[in-house]
């Protein structure tokens, strides 16, 4: 297979293509503009339906009839349109229907700005909806794990019939790496047993928040995601064994935490990383086994910290610093001198 | 290997950086590109950032600047600052006419923009660039470097014969004056 | 005439006394069941009244967001482009919060069709003033009367589609047996004009809703024929052809 | 033979059939049911079965037997 | 003063209007919609603007255009309502903006049930928009309560220039207590030196992410919630003193734990409660001195348990238990009885 | 015919060369000074190349949400009645996104003024389709032509709002002098329709995106005169008098 | 003191509590009120839990009542279990006439939709069992009670002298079965 | 004294001015400027000071200082 030297957001798409997704509805907003130019000639060529909406509102209800009828269906926006399908993931995951969303963090709130940003991790982690739910949350690295993650989504969504989130950022999907991709892959609608296409002979099915017909649902619903927990925790560690010191990092962060993982192992600074592929459910699994690590570090570009109430609960309350990137990219040397102020005693603020 | 393409927004440098990320894949290498992406959308600077190695690429923002394409003033002066001792810059001598260039870098200059006029290809500046790229010897040789913005352009199917002329040209003058 | 309650009507509903759903739930069942549409019919329900279809209405049916049924049902109908696929919504659901999505749906012509009960309040809520609230009508939130300088005139919905090509739109109401004879007319045609694939279908439905005006389910009937008609007259406006 | 059914316990006193029936076969006598509304009673002799009741009836009350008495 | 029983919903409408508030625009929701229906005769009343919006996007938007001219802005709704309002919200905090929302919360996502639910905490307090803001969230558990802190958060909403949410419930919001109200306020928006009246013959003002003015905006974000982390947090402790387990409950969810506290000391059992009356900034301090306490519980009326986490980290990681509420309204015995497990030693689930 | 540069206009803009949004900029700034209400103006600036302006437009501003620039105008003129209140928004956030909330103010005939920019697309963003898109015109998301079977026709506000009861409204454009004149009249009867308190105003103004249209700025100026205006006819459709 | 009333949703429970919850109030009380508050809003059972006591009070649902005022039979086999031993029912012997009381507890009978039909003021059942609860004397005196009806309706400028009629003779009815 | 003025740095060379001036008094003849654009000249005899230019120019670079020339 040849590798193609792709843009994040055009692999996400194409991806998307390949995992079975035959309907996407969404609305332009930039760092994500891209999926939706490419799957507006990709998804006829497909045979699928590609609607540009008048609205993120719209584009999620669509989503959520189109997942109805058994469909994969997908949408993607960035902060301000993320904000805005809220209320529409929510009816989604009480429905218990599966769908993909991605959502390519820019930098801010409000307005905000198109440099990229990590400050979506609590509106995708924490259920930026209302009442109880949860997404899977993917947080790809790189252009490959996009596709791979962006393939698994979908698998994943009809598997547990719940909304699968890939939260990236402007940079993993800016950006351009070679990439391989799985082949394509059909997927059958009617094979699903809830899918709706008319009752036919049969019973009529309804598609709403399950509490009006589980009678169990409070259990029901704490077991489902138990069991999301226990089994879809994903992450990659780096010179953990021995650390001292583990970084915490996810997508563009992470990739330059690896780099600074390996300047200070040359300083003979014992530090680690891991990485959460999987941000719901988060990785607590990474840090069982990091009994003898004393120090922890949350790298996010978000300049109030979000991920590091997840890293201080893993890290059951130790030590864990906030090292915050913000209006620009963070360069590695900046990381590593916040790790040598953790080192020495330095470092002002501690969860 | 560290890249940074930069530039006026309309003079390709994304396009360059491209085609050179794209070479590197082709030649079995690792490769990152990432354009730099600030709030304002028209106008100003533009510019992309390249790595391409044998290796793993973990970030993929260059900070040290291995060799930098650097075809107007402002981006020099915002850049040069960052390339290594013994790195290497090719500029755009058109619009970067009197500089005093860092003492520890090699400087390949080509007139870019007054070749592609020249050669009615208005739009073929970063095609010179990148001959004087290839000419330089610090990434690709010329076969490889031609052969990368042949199948760019093939690929697109914007195929125009006068890519090559200006890349010969861009090639030939800058080999020129190394002498 | 031999009449038996359509089977898509299973259970009984919850609608008040007199209310104007009922009949409708009956006159889009019969259709449904009449032009043999009734085992690929698919409903986006609003939320309203009309969300207390799910437990009693047996046609597959999704509970949409509130006033975004029809982009439900467009992400239904694109799916399943085979199956009937209609939505049912309240005058708020549809024309207030749902704007948007239900005059999107026809810019675009999509080819669902769309049943919009209008009772001029909301009624699920407690009967809060909305779009279609007459001139001076009390609502708990117009306690002294619709100011229309303030919140603007009752919405006609008909005049504003009516500017847009869609296959088919209707205004009836439910008053007596002749108006729901002709309702369960312009019903029919909207489901024709989706079978024929011509696109977007529309039938407003001027609805009794006794509660929440305060009046008995007939003085509801009467206020319709003497007053809320003169406000939204009745009849075909597009597509209604011979 | 029957010739129409009144389903009681779906009726909510709404009075629609009774204003509706051309033949005024029908009155508001039906017993209490146990939802606590006033129902209906038919007069079979005046009953034509042309299924009006049966279409004005918002809760389904009516079910007719027979095709309509020609007049 | 005389005592007057109210509704918590009209309570909250009244105490706005005390409370300087003219402005509200906003959309009727169970079981919110009583706010509504009173402003709707209370407002024109004293001279202020009442809209009825045709939806709750078009609410915030107005609130955010009020704001913007110094008015006190006030919308409502609950969960549904209150996930669209979302972008919105990070807007006006990202314009620094005062306003106030109240959330009555319902249970469940999706469409939900009018029932009381206490499932919008995340929503609330680790912001459900994008980006990096936090509003000020207040928990009231009575309706005097409701007033008080009513009148408050307009207050602090300018003083901190920032959103201030009032995350009810249903039950809070529906049940009628008597109440005492402070005098009308009037509220001069002239007064505030960033309110928008035309530039007149100065500079002219723009209300807009101040990211893109401040030009050290990530500290100045950081100081300014830290100073409302430092200055603000308030709670309510029962019996803590010498408490061997430490519920934690807000809103309704506290006045039952407050009776379970009882019912359990009558036992012999050393339960103590914390309430928090806001829940953004989470008290922590209440739990510095409870250096001795052996058990938390977060009791919430949600099947999936979102405070709980707060909780953990302010008890640094000691052993925390979910007690979860649901379907329905728990009864002071079913949380007794799961205080005993806890004890006891057979509490399945803990942090 | 003495002419120097409007004080609002205080900074040059960062529009693209024989961008629209320029022309508009100036036109509403002198009408303002003008008509003597540059010191008391306020503006609900949109997401889209407007953005560009709460750096350069020294009027009070507030940037608005994507869509939502009409509804922050209001809540704005309900505090301020006596402010000249304007959005400026462009066609996709106006008629896309925020398409329920521009109809609104105009459906409760709000008292504010919209500037409403149409350039057949998304134009800070990277030129998709917007709702106004011409029939077969290509953009980066209608890559062989925009397909109205499939996308609806392009949508005409002028047709929509016609239906309702508003003070004033008017399509202008920007390709001559002549039409440049004409429309800064339009944007006068605009405003002056708010100081009388009339009522809702909106001036809609055929705009050339030569970037977006991969044309010339005159090229573009072309484009409107001989295909968009024939879509979008000029002229005033409410409250024109004589 | 723990009550609730409950009944059929247009019977007048929830302002037969209302009304005792306020009176409550005027007589110093500390007060909750809550309706009951299902997904159902049309038809079906409605009820309210009151809470009046001297203390703060806690939770402001009621699990073990004290007085329940009670008008149709589905409402009564719902609460009567959660009535405390020697608490007090108060029921609508119109709706709910042979009935297995337990025996421990005090229940008075009244008549109330009957007696509200007889005296042309069908809506003011509720206030014939509020006649019937002052007869019990187990809230407050019939004065008080009345005071507490008077006041309500008065504030509410719905003044109907036919409240005090059916009023009266709750109480009356009532205290005669006491004998 | 000069009668109209050209603020060069504002100019993005879009050419409105030079099909609308009426006089064609104006050309695209000007120095290009530190944004790259070219710029444009005016021919002072023929400006009438009509002020067209100054009302098409998207970029605010004419400035007019004279009344407008009767013809
Ligand atoms: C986002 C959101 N906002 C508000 C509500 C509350 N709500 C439910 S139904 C309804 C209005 C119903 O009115 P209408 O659509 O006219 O239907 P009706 O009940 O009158 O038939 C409202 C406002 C909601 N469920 N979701
Ligand atoms: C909620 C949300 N969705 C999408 C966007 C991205 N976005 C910014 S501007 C814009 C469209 C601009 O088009 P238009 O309104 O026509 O203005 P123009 O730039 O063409 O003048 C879009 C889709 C956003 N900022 N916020
Ligand atoms: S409230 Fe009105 S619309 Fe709703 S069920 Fe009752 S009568 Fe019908
Ligand atoms: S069938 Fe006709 S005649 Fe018979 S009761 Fe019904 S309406 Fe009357
Ligand atoms: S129309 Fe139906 S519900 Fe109404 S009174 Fe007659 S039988 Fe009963
Ligand atoms: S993209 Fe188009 S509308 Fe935006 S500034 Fe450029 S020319 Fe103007
Ligand atoms: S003022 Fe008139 S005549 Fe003079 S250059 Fe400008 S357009 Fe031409
Ligand atoms: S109109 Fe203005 S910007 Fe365009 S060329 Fe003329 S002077 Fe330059
Ligand atoms: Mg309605
Ligand atoms: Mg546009």
């Amino acid at each position: 297979m040849t590798r193609k030297l792709m843009k994040g957001n055009d692999a996400i798409a194409e991806a998307a293509i390949r995992g079975g997704c035959r309907f996407f509805a969404g609305y332009p907003i930039t760092p994500q503009s891209e999926i939706l130019e490419y799957l507006s000639w990709r998804m006829p060529e497909v045979g699928g339906v590609f609607i540009q909406t008048e609205s993120e509102i719209s584009g999620i209800s669509m989503v959520y009839g189109a997942a109805a009828t058994g469909a994969r269906a997908f949408t993607s926006s960035s902060g301000p349109g993320f904000s805005l399908m809220q209320e529409g993931i929510s009816y989604i995951a009480s429905a218990e229907l599966p769908c993909v969303i991605v959502d390519v963090q820019r930098y801010g709130s409000g307005l905000a700005d198109i440099f990229t940003g990590q400050g979506d991790y609590w509106q995708a982690v924490k259920n930026g909806g209302h009442g109880d739910y949860r997404c899977l949350v993917y947080a790809p690295n790189s252009v490959q794990e996009t596709v791979d993650l962006t393939v698994s989504a979908f698998d994943k969504a009809e598997e547990y019939r719940n909304p699968v989130l890939i939260l990236t950022d402007a940079s993993i999907a800016q950006m351009m790496e070679p990439v391989e991709f799985p082949a394509l892959k059909d997927h059958n609608q009617d094979a699903l047993p809830w899918a709706m296409n008319g009752k036919g002979d049969g019973q009529n099915k309804r598609h709403t928040s399950i509490m009006y017909y589980n009678l169990d649902y409070d259990n029901y619903l704490k077991n489902k995601y138990d069991k999301i927990i226990e089994k879809e925790q994903q992450w990659e560690e780096i010179k953990t064994e021995d650390a001292e010191l583990v970084l915490v990092a996810y997508g563009i962060s992470s990739r330059i935490c690896a780099e600074v993982v390996e300047m200070a192992r040359k300083e003979g600074l014992m530090v680690g990383l891991i990485r959460p592929i999987t941000l719901y459910p988060f990785p607590v699994k990474a840090f069982e086994k990091l009994e003898k690590v004393k120090y922890f570090a949350s790298v996010e570009m978000s300049c109030l910290s979000q991920m590091i109430e997840d890293v201080v609960m893993a890290a059951r309350c130790r030590p864990t610093y906030p090292i915050r990137g913000g209006m620009k990219v963070y360069e590695a040397e900046e990381i590593l001198s916040a790790v040598k102020d953790i080192f020495a005693g330095n470092a002002k603020e501690v969860y | 290997m560290n890249l940074i393409f930069a530039g006026f927004g309309g003079q390709g440098v994304l396009t360059a950086g491209l085609i050179m990320a794209k070479t590197g894949v082709d030649v079995g290498k690792n490769v990152t590109w990432i354009p730099s992406y600030g709030s304002e959308m028209r106008g100003g600077t533009a510019n992309c950032n390249v790595k391409i190695s044998d290796g793993k690429i973990a970030s993929p923002f260059v900070n040290k600047i291995d060799i930098l394409v650097v075809m107007n003033m402002p981006s020099l002066v915002k850049f040069e600052k960052n390339v290594v001792p013994g790195g290497i810059i090719i500029t755009n001598k058109t619009l970067i006419d009197q500089y005093d260039f860092r003492k520890d870098i090699q400087v390949y200059e080509v007139a870019a923009t007054g070749i592609a006029d020249e050669l009615n290809n208005p739009k073929g500046a970063n095609i010179v660039m990148l001959g004087a790229l290839a000419a330089s010897g610090a990434l690709f040789n010329p076969e490889v470097t031609w052969k990368g913005i042949e199948d760019f352009f093939l690929e697109k199917g914007k195929n125009n014969p006068k890519n090559e002329l200006v890349f010969r040209k861009g090639l030939a003058e800058t080999r020129k004056k190394q002498g | 005439m031999k009449k038996r309650r359509s089977k898509i009507l299973y259970v009984d509903h919850k609608f008040c006394p007199g209310c104007g759903h009922g009949i409708v739930n009956r006159l889009v069942a019969e259709v449904l069941e009449e032009m043999n549409e009734d085992k690929g019919a698919i409903c986006a329900v609003a939320v309203g009244c009309s969300s207390l279809m799910p437990d009693t209405y047996g046609v597959d049916i999704v509970q949409s967001q509130h006033g975004r049924a029809a982009a439900v049902a467009v992400g239904i109908k694109r799916c399943r482009p085979d199956n009937m696929v209609f939505s049912y919504q309240g005058d708020g659901d549809a024309l207030a919060i749902g704007f948007s999505e239900t005059m999107y749906a026809a810019i675009r012509n999509e080819n669902i069709t769309v049943i919009l009960i209008n009772n001029n309040n909301f009624g699920m809520t407690g009967g809060q003033m909305s779009p279609t609230t007459l001139e001076n009508q009390r609502t708990t939130t117009s306690p002294y009367g619709r100011d229309v300088s303030l919140t603007g005139k009752p919405l006609d919905v008909m005049k504003l589609m009516g500017t847009l090509d869609v296959a088919y739109l209707a205004r009836g109401t439910l008053t007596d047996i002749k108006e729901i004879t002709k309702t369960k007319k312009y019903i029919r045609k909207a489901f024709e004009a989706q079978k024929n694939k011509a696109g977007y279908s529309l039938v407003e439905i001027l609805s009794p809703c006794p509660t929440n005006w305060g009046m008995t389910p007939l003085n509801a009937c009467k206020h319709i024929n003497q007053v809320v008609q003169s406000v939204y007259p009745l009849g075909e406006y597009q597509g209604g052809g011979k | 033979m029957e010739k129409l059914i009144i389903h009681r316990e779906s009726c909510k006193g709404c009075q629609y059939c009774i204003v509706n029936c051309p033949k005024e076969a029908l009155t508001m006598t039906g017993p209490i049911n146990i939802a606590g509304y006033m129902t209906t009673e038919v007069d079979a002799d005046k009953c034509i079965t042309c299924g009006i009741c049966y279409n004005v009836c918002p809760d389904y009350v009516y079910e007719i037997l027979e095709e309509e008495a020609k007049a």
